[in-house]
């Protein structure tokens, strides 16, 4: 399937997403891009931390909600259109629900198990309780609610058409990101043969009967890293903290790497993938 | 002492490194504490082992460059790539010996924000939030924050608590509020060391770097920092320290930026 | 129909095989239930995936003897080799079509005892236990169970749910007590189908066996058991579903013990 | 490490051990024999179902309670140890909190993460809730008390000398039982370099800050089955429970099979091993 497909099927106004679930490796970019091109809005976006994908996503105005831990750059600091949507509601006002890493991974969990909430110490004595309506205090615990996706975007390094896919380096909340939403689109470097992920049935990561589309996309966690395969392109986050300092900036910058691209081939053609390739897996 | 000149990053990761005690799980997040960390492995604490939320349990520190935790030269080598949820486990059972957590400000009592200035419903600055720095705070054995001393990052009273320190500073705010760990051991900032009473109260001042005075430190805090009687200069980086340093950050990006 | 002899092992594959409806995700358990998922898949329902507890999911049906789910045969080719609490998870989440559950002993209302036959504080006999039956029971969107039929075994009540069918049989009572799924659908005896009303009560013969009579249901079965106002033969194992049986179980370890 | 010593210092009288955890496959057996000859008394054996083992060491004396969802000999039905300790306290009574196959998994978790419990519905509507105080009603759902072990052993198809473990086939509850005990014994088919292991750091199944013991023990659990190694020797099941239906039929076995033995090896050298091994992983 094609991404422009993928997310035109599974991704509608409105849609609760969770992307960027292996943290700062994986983060499926060019889905993310494809929703801006689709402009798509009033998302909910949910995830631990994002690398700047979150932040592309709410400049562009798809997203109404983010439930998350930490939205930002993870090399370069401040998320400059988080920023400017919560201070002063540009392009548009969203609503925050504030996670902390652990929290939102019994979250996930919860909603995987069909758990009303996990209770856990996180976050206690944090102001985070304030802002979250899903974290609720409970005697001396905090009741973590479930928290349930429509979909999860996952960028593995190998799939299979069926579904079949597998990821390496560290999984941050993959897994229960992907059984607890009630579909997973895959993103892949490489679509390989059923006979080489089914051999090793132990690193398939989600069950075929959640993954509601398989698309080929090599580089499509660029600029963030795919182990294996490339390093993180720290140039390109730093360019695009410069760049979205300023509202007019980010447009420029949105435009030139997402609304005037037709795809993620294009994208790639203006980046020196090269450079940043492992020698090794 | 080193005669050799260093910046303040290199003396913070230093003083950092000391923090870290043999054998001691680490939950190491990033930046100076990564450097920190590999000083420590490399010197008093051989048999330390080092955590990543992201989903990593390492004992060499990495030997190239990181921008995030999550980069490529961080997993290579690693003892265990496995799930956030996993790590975190060793965290909730109060298993991590010490955790490292950046922020933007901190208060008198070591609670430090990284959410929002001014009102969460439309703040001045929206920070980035918790990341795991809630859960390190509220769950690790005893924790330590790195900050540039700036009377702007410490404050009185930060305006949102993101990551809890000692709360509103009374004797036994954190247990009384179940939080699992000892909290805040101390923060080390580009002037100064600043600890706390035992079980939890308010910041003093342990000891003052090399070059710097304690009426700098009252100048750049805004609350009425007080001295520790037994107040002492910050022992100066060695050389040995040093040379780890900079072997580990070659291009000096995070120590000499 | 048939000519073909066939054990009653055999008729209760095939009438088990026919609950699987393509596409089914199915929790298969072990003995009969493997057998009938063999066969289905290979005829009627040729997407059916299957679950086991153990950590596993799969859509052809192992090739070899299998004493266990755990066996290798069953890991070999498997779509998914995981942890029980991921399996669960879609049973949890309500995703889980149709399961299978050994049983003991079965009341009216299709409880079923697979842990204590008398005072459980000192048993008269102790089973071994719920398993992973309870869970299915409580979750899946509905159930079958294969028993043999003796009066000892189809009891009026059980002394002990282990898995709970329709619970005292008052209507609604699973949602009233927040049990997920619909409950057992039917009871595969080897003298006949046992059904239950629309939303729960007490199960009726649905079915008899070629061979049998209602007479020999009802004196073997504790309680008053009626008959279905359109209560028919059932139907016997096609050529098909014999070879197929035969094909999955060929030294007849279950079918023809 | 041997294995008298890994249980000689890690397995005291009254532990909390949690075994067979990847249900049909990889039980520890050796490890449960050296438990028995080395009579230790008064544990609390945790697990999902055991296929027979629990039933050995019921039998043997060695327990006090038991916390499982099942107890018994998969292919061939009851427990016959186990009934008589349940029926009419021979060797010893024991206290029997009975769970789920879901519910001792989340039970683990809950120990794994330190929450107090995890609210499930199963097992709503059953008795076994009247059988186990670490099943608690509340509201419209069930609390699951965590159990955390004192100490799990695992065994697995190969380990490094660090205790970086790794086992494929179906997992059941290893991960949770693992992380949730204070520390893991590890018994392996192959004990081999860490750079085996390392080489793939998301197929180790614990830190190595869990692992207290790591003991090389090839055919460590038969009769149960290795993926890739050995089948289930479904005879032995079979013989076990033809021996134990009366106390000195078990009696007679334990002699056999374990009381009169060393060590494993000499146990091994009674079984055609050969007959069971697999042909290829």
């Amino acid at each position: 399937m094609s991404m422009a497909q993928a997310i035109e099927r599974f991704v509608p106004d409105g849609a609760r997403v969770a992307m960027g679930v292996a943290l700062e490796p994986l983060i499926p970019f060019a889905a993310g891009h494809e929703i801006i091109r689709q402009r798509r809005r009033d998302l909910e976006l949910v995830g631990p931390i994002s690398d700047s994908l979150f932040d592309q996503m709410i400049g562009a105005g798809c997203v109404r909600q983010v439930t998350a831990a930490w939205v930002g750059n993870v090399s370069e600091g401040l998320g400059h259109c988080y920023r400017r949507a919560a201070e002063q509601g540009i392009p548009r006002s969203i609503v925050i629900h504030d996670h902390t890493n652990f929290s939102i991974a019994l979250a996930l969990w919860a909603a995987a198990w069909n758990a009303p909430y996990i209770p856990s110490r996180t976050p206690l004595g944090s102001d985070i309780l304030n802002r979250n309506p899903g974290l609720e205090m409970d005697g001396d615990l905090v009741r973590v609610h479930a928290v349930r996706p429509d979909v999860a975007i996952v960028h593995v390094q190998r799939c299979d058409a069926e579904g079949h896919a597998q990821a390496w380096g560290p999984m941050g909340i993959t897994e229960e990101a992907g059984l607890a939403a009630s579909s997973v689109i895959i993103t892949c470097e490489d679509l390989v043969d059923p006979a080489v992920v089914l051999r090793h049935p132990n690193r398939v990561l989600f069950p075929e009967t959640k993954v509601a589309a398989v698309v080929r996309e090599p580089g499509g966690a660029h600029p963030s890293p795919v182990q294996g395969y490339f390093n993180r392109d720290h140039a390109f986050y730093r360019d695009y903290a410069q760049a979205s300092r300023t509202r007019e900036g980010f447009d420029a910058w949105l435009e030139q790497w997402v609304l005037d691209l037709p795809d993620r081939s294009t994208y790639l053609s203006r980046i020196d993938l090269g450079a940043l390739r492992m020698s090794d897996e | 002492m080193s005669e050799a000149p260093y910046t303040e990053q290199e003396l913070m990761v230093a003083v950092a490194s000391r923090e870290i005690r043999d054998g001691d799980l680490v939950f190491v997040g990033m930046r100076l504490p990564i450097l920190a960390y590999a000083v420590a492995r490399n010197s008093h604490a051989p048999t330390a082992r080092g955590l990543f939320e992201v989903g990593l349990m390492r004992d060499q520190p990495a030997t190239e460059f990181l921008g995030t935790m999550g980069d490529p030269p961080n997993v290579a080598g690693a003892l265990w790539a496995t799930r956030m949820s996993n790590v975190m486990a060793l965290l909730a059972q109060g298993l991590v010996d010490l955790g490292f957590i950046g922020g933007a400000e901190v208060d008198r009592f070591g609670n430090l924000n990284t959410s929002y200035v001014g009102d969460p419903a439309r703040p001045k600055v929206k920070l980035p939030g918790s990341g795991g720095g809630a859960d390190i705070a509220i769950l690790s054995r005893r924790w330590v924050t790195l900050m540039r001393h700036e009377r702007r990052r410490l404050v009185k009273d930060v305006s949102f608590i993101t990551s809890p320190g000692f709360g509103d500073g009374s004797p036994g705010w954190r247990g009384r509020h179940g939080l699992l760990g000892g909290g805040p051991a101390a923060i080390i900032t580009t002037l100064c060391v600043l600890r706390f009473p035992l079980g939890g109260g308010e910041a003093y001042v342990a000891s003052v770097h090399p070059g710097r005075t304690f009426a700098e430190v009252r100048s750049e805090t805004a609350w009425d920092i007080r001295a520790a009687d037994d107040m002492s200069e910050t022992p100066a980086p060695t050389d040995a320290e040093l040379a780890s340093i900079r072997r580990f950050d070659p291009g000096g990006f995070w120590t000499r930026g």
